[in-house]
Formats: structure tokens, sequence, C-alpha cells
């Protein structure tokens, strides 16, 4: 067993454990932490899978950004109602079994696939040809991306702002 | 590890998103669901990416983690919203539309 | 401009005016101004006619214009467009000419109107015209046939134009239906035509015939199914009894719609698809034997009528019967010579009597009489009309009638032949009976004068009427002299046939005979009206009743289609009814049912979209 | 500046127009906070006008960054249809009373132009990522504008549905692509195409996640439950845009992952997806029987139209495809006509309830008359637009044999007749409460106008109709 299948396990176990934790936990707040930890998990598949540059994305935008505007929120509706969230779930068995149900078809489809290739070397930087192409074939996207985050920042801020 | 098991692992991930945005009652819960199936999501194109010996996958998965960024800020918001003007994050509280 | 743009926009500018009538309700309240818009437009359209009728009149080939309307797989399955020969150039004349003029003529006709009437009455004539020119410019018979359907309804708003008023509202539905029982025939008529030929470009049908690749098995069917069409447009034996009726609408309508043109559609149509109708011989000779027949027996009933107005009408059937023995005896040509001649003084005679009953506000001739000193200029141009109907040379309608008088013998239709001829004698009898009466003879007495009043109006204009209606008078007067005398004297067109030479003195003898009777017997008194109704008395009870051919479409009515509807009524409430209220009850609690799964909890949202997702992988697992 | 530099980026001409426009309105909205004109919806009007103008002089033809931007056919004639209904929105927002619409109607016009611009780039994406990236483009700016009206008591809950079930199927839309991506190693639409002819069980599966997340665009049965409740809530010149553009914008993903990318494989996809446009089509008439409010019929109505929609696909045929495209401009003057006529009672009678709708043809003769135009074409009467564009769908899927489908659509035409003739029996037959005229602002009279000349011409001349959106279907067999 190398590294890298070490790796793997440990952190697959560590994703499914948090990520269960995160649909089932009773408190709103642990859900949070335990999504922050499966965040994190998911940086290190990356790192696993030498995406290291998406990997610190992922952290830094995702884990450290995305739960600390959560984690406002939370706290900023906590303050208005002045209790605490609490959070319970229903439907427990229909989505289970569609969850069930979606994840045996595509492991189902994975398992005949047959895309199981070999692991190709690494041979040019890929953090740096990330950027490259960013600024060339997609620089479109990348500028719509621009809109995209102005369109979405104008409608958080209108939305949450108490009314003037 | 072979390519199916990173597949593998996603798939489990976006399962137990899908089973969260079904079950929780908290808006904010079904938020944190739909987080935990783009994670999956973007697993599954980053190992993809790896075994194909190409970086699309992987800007694809840049794309994919601003967008949730705004999606998840904009989302929070309605919550805040909707917080002020029924006093509930309840989803199953906010079915005043209906029929 | 070339033709085709001529004629396009001598089409649309009646359709802009209706629309702009239609749509803008304070001008069309406002009455006058609307009237003056619908006039420019149909003024301009005639000039436009003309034009393009000059243009053409220099063309070898018919100039044919379409744009795809229906797509299709292969090619279009319908289109729209214009197709101008001599034929429809013509024809757009003599239907622009008569409308400018009565729609002249009605601003002083209809002078007593609220303006909101007069608005909507200039609205339908505009769309008239414009539905009137598309049939008669289409150059496929699909577009004739939404054109033709457009005419009736048209036909149908005008006779209705005083709705109010019972008889009107009847008889406009009595036309409607009459026709429309034509026109179901001409509808299975053309989609028969279109599996037949696959195409409904007349051009295109023409050429198939005369390179023989049309099949001729079932074009009897086709045929006569569009006869149906032409029966019930132009007041064909038995399908007639519409247009006596219509009358009931104001006299301009009738001069313009159920004299010079839109009854002349039927007549159209045929000559339009002469073509098919030679494949046909059988259906021809049917077409022929029921003109004749239609002559004879109008022209009998106009000589019992004592209305006015009932009397042209008859007098109109008679003379479609006229041009559909000559399109029967195989000659279309004459039979449409004789539909524009006709045209022009039937126009006449209705605007002429329009202007008598504007004056004495009756229709009954009894309450008329000795009108020539008070009114010399409306009787001149009466008695222009008489003799052109009547066929005496110089005047418009001696040659047409020729020309139809030897077309039938030339066809061989010796039977109807004699019917026309006796027709020929009654026509000038009893056109000259109404310009006797009315004209000559001595004023009835006193105690006859308040027959029923029917039209409008408060005063009466006791002498000539003013220039409005006297000016489209005495244009159509002049047009039917000018005609008359041109064709009689200076024009002699070589005819598709021969026919023999004692047939002028023959045909003008019997129109001499008949206004010389009339003249012993309603003017002199020589001959004493009583006795001759005692001779004829047969023939005059049967003509009074009408042949009792309503009396027969009454007992149809009332116990085979009443009987039918009532059993049709009884298994509708019954039986579909109730079927068709279990399926809504059923639909419509179903809507409720599903409605509840609309629950307004976001988190179902949710479900159903995993669930829907799951079903579609789940469906598609034997592909996965 | 000089021609040598900008001609590179000539077939993104519209794009970068947008753009500035974009920055204009967004400009004005900096620097005069908070104050209430309405000065940038007008010049948001003028800018897409200008643009619909050259919009209609362009060709096809040009493309960008190695294929993944092309204008052809398709691409601009759906440019067209996104430009158009967006100025009819535009125009008839201005009419709108509220002074929200001048308070924000900077934040509100960009977002709106924003969406735009997602739509805009969609029509000409060949390529994955930027395929997705502009369909999330045109989204989030959606969920903004349904919860515009803020202060509104349903406001917030109707954009909050419509948020929380989108993301959740956008998240499955890109699971779907990352399949996709998976078993081709390509974003690009015209590479992906050669790779699947070997048909991977990845594409399949790719397909159908990425269907289920398109359903929820298109609102097809059963992903369509937020319609009736987001469209309760926002605004109506909103809705009536959102009821038509994003479910073109749908269209125009599947055409290019269905019928460019997944080519032959699309026959797999037939009985899916007659399936789901029979049930579509029924449940979609069926619900809307119910209705008491006008806006919540015409969204399950719309939802039905979907159904009619996806029965052209159903065919995979370029006369099913380029009958989509009709159905889509016929549905575009029809339903947005019939939400703008909604939007001009609702402001008058501050109902949108069938009963608001009592005597409309006494109170107001011309807007009755084009409520009912449109509701005549929805229900696919003869001679107006929505006619032709069944009978288009019909035929194709007749030609392909598919009689079944057919005849449920069929049926259900006559079911949905019942629901457009209950609001016309209200406007004409019944004697109205109040004989006042319904006030109407000018330019929502525009709209409503053009909406109906659409309507009424594209239903007496069908025909070149017809030829441009074959023209614009052919490119893709």
């Amino acid at each position: 067993m190398n590294g890298e299948v070490l790796a793997f396990w440990v952190l697959a176990v560590g994703l499914v454990g948090s990520a269960l934790n995160v649909v089932l936990s009773k408190n709103l707040f642990h859900s949070v932490l335990w999504l922050a930890a499966a965040l994190v998990g998911t940086a290190g598949i990356f790192i696993a899978l030498d995406a290291e540059f998406l990997g610190a994305v992922q952290v830094l935008l995702y884990a450290g950004g995305v739960i600390t505007v959560v984690v406002f929120a939370i706290v900023v509706t906590e303050r208005l109602v002045g209790e605490r969230l609490s959070q319970t779930s229903r439907r427990i068995l229909g989505g289970a079994v569609v969850a069930v149900g979606v994840l045996a078809m595509v492991l189902n489809v994975i398992r005949r696939s047959g895309i199981d290739m070999p692991r190709p070397e690494m041979t040019a930087d890929i953090t740096k040809w990330m950027g490259i192409s960013l600024l060339t074939q997609f620089l479109l996207p990348f500028e719509l991306l621009g809109v995209l985050l102005l369109a979405g920042l104008l409608a958080a801020t209108y939305f949450a702002r108490p009314e003037e | 590890m072979p390519l199916s098991a990173y597949l593998s692992l996603a798939a489990v991930l976006f399962s137990i998103g899908l089973f969260g945005v079904i079950t929780r009652r908290n808006t904010v819960g079904i938020l944190l669901g739909v987080e935990l199936m783009l994670n999956a999501v973007n697993i599954n194109f980053v190992a993809f990416s790896r075994f194909h010996g190409t970086a699309l996958g992987m800007i694809f998965t840049l794309f994919a983690i601003c967008i949730t960024v705004a999606e998840i800020a904009l989302g929070l918001a309605l919550v805040i919203l909707l917080f002020r003007m029924r006093r509930t994050s309840t989803a199953d509280h906010i079915d005043w539309l209906k029929g | 401009m070339n033709p085709v743009t001529l004629a396009i926009l001598a089409l649309l500018l009646p359709a802009g005016a209706f629309l702009l009538i239609g749509v803008l309700a304070p001008l069309r309240r406002s009455g006058r101004p609307a009237a003056f818009l619908s006039i420019a437009a149909v003024a301009t359209s005639l000039a436009a006619a003309i034009r393009t009728w000059q243009l053409a009149s220099g063309s070898v080939e018919p100039i044919r214009a379409a744009w795809n309307w229906l797509p299709g797989a292969n090619g279009p399955l319908a289109t729209v467009g214009v197709l101008i020969d001599p034929q429809s150039s013509l024809m757009l004349i003599l239907v622009t000419l008569v409308a400018t003029l009565v729609q002249i003529y009605s601003l002083e006709y209809l002078h007593d109107e609220p303006p909101a009437a007069f608005g909507r009455y200039y609205a339908y004539h505009s769309l008239f015209v414009f539905s009137m020119m598309g049939v008669v410019l289409s150059p496929n018979l699909l577009q004739l046939f939404v054109c033709w359907e457009l005419v009736g309804v048209c036909s149908y708003l005008l006779i209705g134009f005083w709705y109010r008023k019972p008889e009107a509202a009847r008889a406009a539905l009595k036309a409607f239906w009459t026709t429309k029982a034509g026109d179901v025939g001409l509808l299975i008529g053309i989609v028969l035509l279109y599996r037949l030929a696959g195409t409904w470009d007349i051009l295109e049908l023409e050429h198939m015939v005369k390179g023989g690749t049309l099949a001729t098995a079932g074009l009897g069917v086709i045929t006569f199914c569009l006869y149906l069409g032409a029966m019930g447009k132009s007041a064909q034996f038995p399908l007639h009894v519409w247009l006596p009726d219509a009358m009931e609408g104001p006299t301009p309508v009738s001069a313009l719609i159920h004299a010079a043109t839109m009854v002349t559609a039927g007549v159209y149509l045929l000559v339009r698809t002469e073509f098919l109708f030679h494949q046909t011989p059988q259906v021809l000779l049917l077409v022929g034997w029921i003109g004749g027949i239609t002559a004879l027996l109008a022209a009998i009933m106009a000589c019992v009528q004592t209305d006015i107005k009932k009397v042209l009408a008859y007098s109109t059937v008679s003379q479609l019967g006229y041009m559909m023995t000559a399109v029967g005896a195989g000659f279309a040509g004459a039979g449409f010579l004789h539909l524009l001649t006709h045209g022009v003084f039937k126009a006449l005679l209705f605007l002429g009597a329009g202007a008598v009953i504007h004056a004495v506000h009756s229709n009954e001739m009894h309450d008329m009489g000795g009108l020539f000193k008070r009114m010399p200029q409306v009787a001149t141009v009466f008695i222009i009309g008489t003799l052109s109907l009547a066929g005496v040379p110089a005047f418009a309608g001696f040659i047409s009638k020729e020309e139809v008088l030897g077309a039938t013998l030339a066809g061989g239709l010796t039977g109807p032949f004699v019917m026309l001829l006796t027709g020929a004698f009654l026509t000038a009898f009893y056109m000259s009976k109404v310009v006797f009466l009315v004209f000559f003879a001595a004023p009835a007495a006193p105690g006859h004068a308040h027959g029923h009043t029917h039209d409008d109006g408060h005063h009466g204009h006791h002498g000539d009427p003013p220039f409005l209606m006297a000016g489209p008078l005495w244009i159509l007067a002049i047009a039917a002299i000018v005609i008359g005398v041109y064709s009689t004297f200076f024009h002699h067109a070589e005819p598709e046939f021969a026919s023999p030479g004692w047939l002028t003195p023959v045909a003008v003898a019997m129109g001499l005979a008949g206004i010389v009777g009339a003249y012993l017997t309603y003017q002199t008194r020589t001959i004493s009206a009583d006795t001759l109704a005692s001779v004829f008395a047969p023939i005059r009870v049967a003509a009074v009743n009408k042949f009792w051919l309503d009396d027969l479409y009454l007992f149809i009515y009332r116990h085979i289609l009443l009987a039918f509807a009532r059993l049709i009524g009884w298994t509708d409430r019954y039986i579909v009814d109730g079927v068709l209220n279990v399926i809504s009850a059923w639909t419509l609690d179903g809507g409720d049912a599903l409605r509840r799964i609309q629950t307004g909890r976001v988190g179902d949202y949710i479900f159903a979209v995993a669930a829907g997702l799951l079903v579609l992988m789940l469906w598609m697992r034997g592909t996965l | 500046m000089n021609g040598f530099v900008l001609a590179p980026t000539a077939p993104l001409g519209l794009e970068i127009g947008l753009g500035l426009l974009m920055l204009v309105v967004l400009s004005m909205g900096l620097f005069r906070p908070s104050t209430p004109n309405r000065l940038t919806g007008w010049v948001a009007l003028i800018g897409l006008l200008v643009l619909t103008g050259v919009a209609f002089a362009v060709t096809p033809g040009g493309s960008l960054f190695a294929g993944s931007f092309q204008v052809d056919a398709l691409a601009v004639f759906a440019k067209r249809l996104f430009l158009v209904s967006a100025a009819i929105s535009v125009l008839a927002t201005l009419g709108m009373s509220s002074d929200r619409f001048a308070k924000r109607g900077s934040e509100y016009h960009f977002a709106v132009l924003a969406s735009l611009l997602g739509m805009l780039v969609l029509s000409s994406a060949r390529e994955l990522i930027l395929l997705f990236v502009s369909f999330e483009l045109m989204s989030i700016p959606l969920y903004f504008l349904t919860g515009f009206l803020k202060k509104d008591e349903t406001a917030g809950e109707g954009a909050l549905k419509f948020f929380l079930v989108g993301s959740v199927s956008s998240a499955i839309l890109l699971y779907g692509i990352s399949f996709i991506f998976g078993a081709t190693g390509t974003t690009n639409i015209a590479a992906i195409a050669i790779a699947m002819a070997s048909g991977s069980v990845f594409v399949k599966l790719g397909l159908v996640l990425t269907f289920a997340g398109i359903g929820f665009k298109i609102a097809a049965v059963p992903f369509h439950m937020w319609v009736p409740d987001t469209y309760e809530a926002a605004s109506t010149p909103f809705v009536a845009w959102l009821s038509v553009a994003p479910k073109a914008a749908g269209f125009i993903v599947i055409f290019r992952l269905y019928l460019e990318g997944a080519g032959s494989t699309a026959m797999v996809w037939v009985p899916l997806v007659s399936a789901m446009a029979a049930v579509t089509i029924i449940a979609g008439n069926l619900m809307a029987i119910p209705q008491k409010n006008v806006k919540r019929m015409l969204a399950y109505s719309g939802v039905a139209h979907i159904g009619y929609l996806l029965m052209g696909f159903a065919a995979v045929s370029a006369s099913g495809t380029g009958m989509i495209l009709f159905y889509l401009v016929a549905y575009l003057f029809g339903n947005m006509g019939a939400f703008l006529c909604v939007q001009a009672v609702g402001s008058a009678e501050h109902s949108d309830d069938f009963d608001a709708y009592k005597g409309l043809a006494q109170r107001s003769p011309v807007l009755a008359l084009s409520l009912l135009v449109f509701l005549l074409s929805l229900g696919g009467i003869p001679f107006v637009a929505g006619f032709w564009a069944k009978l288009f769908i019909f035929r194709a899927i007749i030609d392909q044999h598919m009689y079944g489908l057919a005849l449920i659509g069929a049926m259900a035409t006559i079911v949905a007749l019942y629901y457009y003739l209950v609001l016309s029996a209200r406007m004409y037959i019944e004697k109205p409460d109040n004989p006042q005229p319904v006030p109407i602002a000018a330019p929502l009279l525009v709209a409503i106008l053009l909406c109906a000349v659409g309507v009424v011409v594209m239903g007496a001349y069908p025909e070149p109709w017809v030829r441009a959106v074959m023209d614009a279907a052919n490119g893709l067999f």
C-alpha cells in the first residue's frame, strides 16, 4: 500500500464521515463546521490528484470564504430571532431511497464503464497552463465570471440590506 | 488509486448531499447539502482531468467554485431576507404560495 | 407600376379602409369621414383596376404572382397571390366601378342613418369590395374559397344591416344558410380536386388538363361539387330562394352585391374553371338545363311581383340563369360577357329603383305611378336600363343576350334555348310593366298609397334625387348606352360559334313583343290585366306561390330536419353530454388532485426533482 | 483603436455592445443612487433596440476561441429571440407603477442585461465550460429579479424557492457535465460529438443527469414545481420574460448537447423524451384547470407548452427542431402578451384573480381583444400563431409515426381550450363590477400591441417565419 492509496482511504473515510454529519447533525452550526471539514478533505483529494493550486483555492475560497459567510448568516439570523437555530429532517425514508437509488445507478455505471485508464505522468506545470489558458482560450468565460460575480454580489447586498 | 475509486467517492458524496437537500428542513441546511453535491462534482472533474492528462477539468472546477461562491452568497442573502419578513428559516413554513 | 403591384394595390386599399374604419372606433362612429375614406379607397382601386386592365390586355399570357402561404413538404401547400388576365381585370373594373358608384350613391341614400350605423355600413362595404376582388384575382381555388366565404359573410352582414327589423335578420340568415349549403359542396369539391391534382393553382390545373395529365376519373364529382357552390352563390334553381328575400337589405347593397357582383361569383367560378367542366360534359349539360329552367321560372315569377325590388331580384335570378346556360352550352365567354353587361345595367336598375323608393317610401308599385313627370331623370335612366335588359339593339344587353342565345343553340341545348327565348319575351314584358306602372300609368287611388313602407327616411324628395344619387345613375346609364352602341354597331367580335341568321330578328322581336304586350296591358289597358291573369291562371298561381318551393322547404324543415334535429339533440343531451360530463368531471378532479401535490413546501419540490432524476435514471438503465 | 485590432472580436460584437450597455446602466445607478427616475430603463430599452437592430443585420458566420464561440444560424436566431423578448419586457417594465423600478432601476436593469448576456453567449457556446458559465450567468440574475419586489409578502418566498430548486438542479446539471467531460476528455462539443460515436455509458449517464438539470430550467414535469410559485410572486413584466427566454435558452442547450453533441445517440432519448412530453402536457393542462389566479393558470399552461416543445424534440428531426423554434417564437408573442395583459389588469385591480377580468371587454375593448388573441394563440385556434406552431409540431412527430403522442397532444389541446375559454368568457360575457376603463401605461400598451401584431402576423402569414426557423435548424442536422 503506497502513500497515495493510504492518503485516499484516510481522506475518503474522513470525507464521507463529515459529509454524513453535515446532513445528519441536529445543530446547524455543527453542520457548517462539518462542511468545513469536508471541504478541507476535498482539498486533500485535489492535492492527491496533483492539483495543488485547486487545493489551495478550495481551502481559501471555500473553507475560508464560504464557511465564513454561512456562519455569519447564521449568527445574523440567530441574533434577529434571539434563539438557537434548530434543524431537523423530514422525508428521511424518501430521501434515503432516492439518494441510495441514485448512488446505486451511478456506481453501477462506474463499475461497468471500464474507464480505469492508467494515471499518466504529469508532464507540464498545470497551474501555469491553467493561468495561461484562462487568459487565452477561456478568456470569455473568465470575463463572464466577472460579470456573474458582480451580479451575484449586487443581488446579495440588495436582499440582505435592511430596507432603506 | 484507480479512477473509479475517485468517481465512487464523488458519487457517495453526491448522494449524501442529495439526501441532505431532500431531508433538511432548514433552508441553510439545504444550502449545505448543495455545497456537498457541488463538492462531489468538483472531485469528479479533477479526477477525470488528472486521468485524461488534461487540465480542462481543473479549469472547470475553478469556474464551478467561483460560481458556487456567488450562489451561496445570494442564497444566504435570500435566507436573511425571508427571516426578516417571516421570522423563520424553516423551509416548510415558507409555504404561502401553493396550489 | 406593373400590373401585379397595381392589382395588389387595388386589392389592399379597401382592406386598409376596412381595418381603419373597423379598428378606429372614433372614425367609425363619426360616420361621414369613414364613408369618405372608404370611397377614396375604392375609387383609387377603380383607377388601379383600369390601369391593370390596360396593361393586362396588352399581354398575351396571364400574369400570375404568388407567395407561399402554407408551407408544405413538397412545395407550398397553398399560395396567395393574384392572377391577372383579361377576364379578371375586366371583372375587377366592374366590381370597383359599381362599388364606387354605389358607395357614393349611399352617401345620400342612407343620409338619415345614425353616424355609427353609417360607419358600420361603409366598413362592411370596404370588406366586401376587398373580398370580392380577392375572389376575382385569386390564382388558386383555396384563396378563392376563403374570399368566397368572406364575401358571403359580408352579404350576410349587409342584408341584415337593419338587424332590428325581424324580416331583415331572417333574410340574412336564410341567405347565409342557403349559400352555405352550396359552399359545403364547393369545399368538398376543392378538397377532392387537391387529392386528384395535387394543386389548387388555376393555371397549373389548366396546364394539366391541356397536357392530358389530369386523371378524369372522379372529375365529374368534383365539377358537380364546384357547381353546387356556384349554384348557391349565383342563385340557381332550386337554391335561388334566398336572393328575393335578400332585398330586405338597403337598396344600394342589392345593387352592388345581389345584382352586379357577388351573385355573379358563381358564374365567374365556372368561367374560371371552364376547362375542368369541359372534361365532364354531363355536368355541363346539367348546368345548361338548370340555367334554362332558372331563367324561365324566375322570369315568370318576376311577372307576378308587385314589389319593385322583388321584380328586379327575380330578374337577376333569371339573368343568372342566362349566364349559366351559356356556360353550360360550353361557351363560357358568352356567359361572361353577359355577366359584365348585366352588372352595369342591373346596378343601374336597382339604383334607379332605389331612387324611386327613396322618393315614395314604398316598395310597392301600386304606390307609384306617373312618376315620369316628377322625376324625369330617374325615369330616363330606368328606361335605358330596361331597354338594355330587354335586349333592344344599341343597348348594353343586346349583344350579350344574342351571344348567350346563340351559344345555347350552338351548344345543342335546344330545350333551354326555347326557355331562354320565352324568358326574353317575359323579361321585356315584366320590365316594361314596371316602367309603365311606375312612371307612366295614372297614379293609383290614394287609398292604396299606404302599403307597408319599407325604407327609412322621413322626408321624401318628390322630384329627381340630388346629385350624389343622380350622378352614379347617369354614369351607369351612359355606360350602358356606350357599351350597347359600341358593341352593336362598331365592334363585331367574331364569336366562337356560328349563330343562324334568324336568331337576331327573332330575339329582337321577342323583346319588342314583350314591350308592346306590357304597353297594351298596363298603359293603354287594351288588354285587361285581369283577363291576362285568368288566362294564365295556373301559371300565375304557381308563380305567386313561388312554385311552392318555399313551402316544400318549410315542410322539409319542419317535419324532417326538425325531427332529425330532435333526435340528434336527444343523443347529444343524454349520451354525448353524459360521456363528456364524466370525462370532464375526471379532468377536473384530476386537476384538483394534482394541484394538491403543489404543497408550497420547497422541500417537496426538491424531492420531486430528485425523484424525477431517479425515474429518469431507472428508465434509461437499459442503456446505461 | 483601428479595424485591425477590432476585427478579431467581430463575432462578439453583440455581446460587447451589451457589456457596454451594462456598464452605462450600472454607472447610472452608482452616480445617482436611489434617485427615483426611469432614465436607466429608457437607456436600457434604447440600447436593447439598437442591439436588436444589429442582431437582425448580423449574418451567421465567424467563430472565436478555437470554435468554442460560434455564430451559426441557430445562434443568430436565438440571439434575436432573446433580444426581442428582453426589449419587450423592459418596455413593459417602464409601465410599472411601483416606484421601486424607478428607485432601484439601475440594479434591476443591470440584472436583466446580465442575464441576457448569459443567454446571448449561451446561444453561441459550443464548449462546455463556456456553456455552463453562461448558463449560470443567465440563471443567477433571475433569482434576484424574482425577489426584486422584496417588500412584497411573497416575492422573497418565490425567489427562495426558485433559488433552492435551481441550485440543486444546477448541481445535478454540473454532475452530468462532469461525466460527459470524463467520457471524452474534452469540453468542445464538436470533439465530444466525435468521441461520443463510440457511445460510452458515461456519456449516457451524463446526458441523463444533464437532462434533469435542463428539465428544471425549461420546467418539464416533474421539475416544474417552482414555476407557479415563482410566477405568482415575481413582477409580471419580468415573469413574461422568465416564462419565455430561459425556456428558449434551455432548448438551445438541448439542441447543442443532444443533437449536435450526441448525434445519433440522441435516438436513445426518444422514448424518454416522449414520455416526459406526454406527462408534462397532461399534468400541466390538468393543473391549470382548477386555478383561480390567472398568473398561476398561465404558469401551468406554460408548463403544458413545454410539453409540446419536448414533443418536437422527441421527433429528433430537422423539421421537429425547426418547429420548436417556430413554437418558441409564437410562444414568445402569445405568452408574453398574455402576461402583459395580466399586468395591465392586475395593476388596476390589485388582483390577478379570474374575477378581476369580469366584463373586461366592456371596460377596455382593446385590452380584452388582445388578451383574447393571445389566449386563442396559446390555445392553438386557427389563423393565430399558436395554431401553426401546434400543427407543425404535430406534423413533425406524425412524420416520425408517433401517433399516440400526437393524439395525447391533440386531446390535451381541447382541455387547454377549456380554461382559456373560461377566462375569455369572463371578459366577454359577464358584466363588469366596475365599468371604468382599465388604465394602461403607454409603454405597456405598446408592448402588448407589439405582441398582438406578432401573433396575428405569424398567424396570417407563417411562411417567412417557417423559412427562418428551418434555416436555423438545418445547421444541426
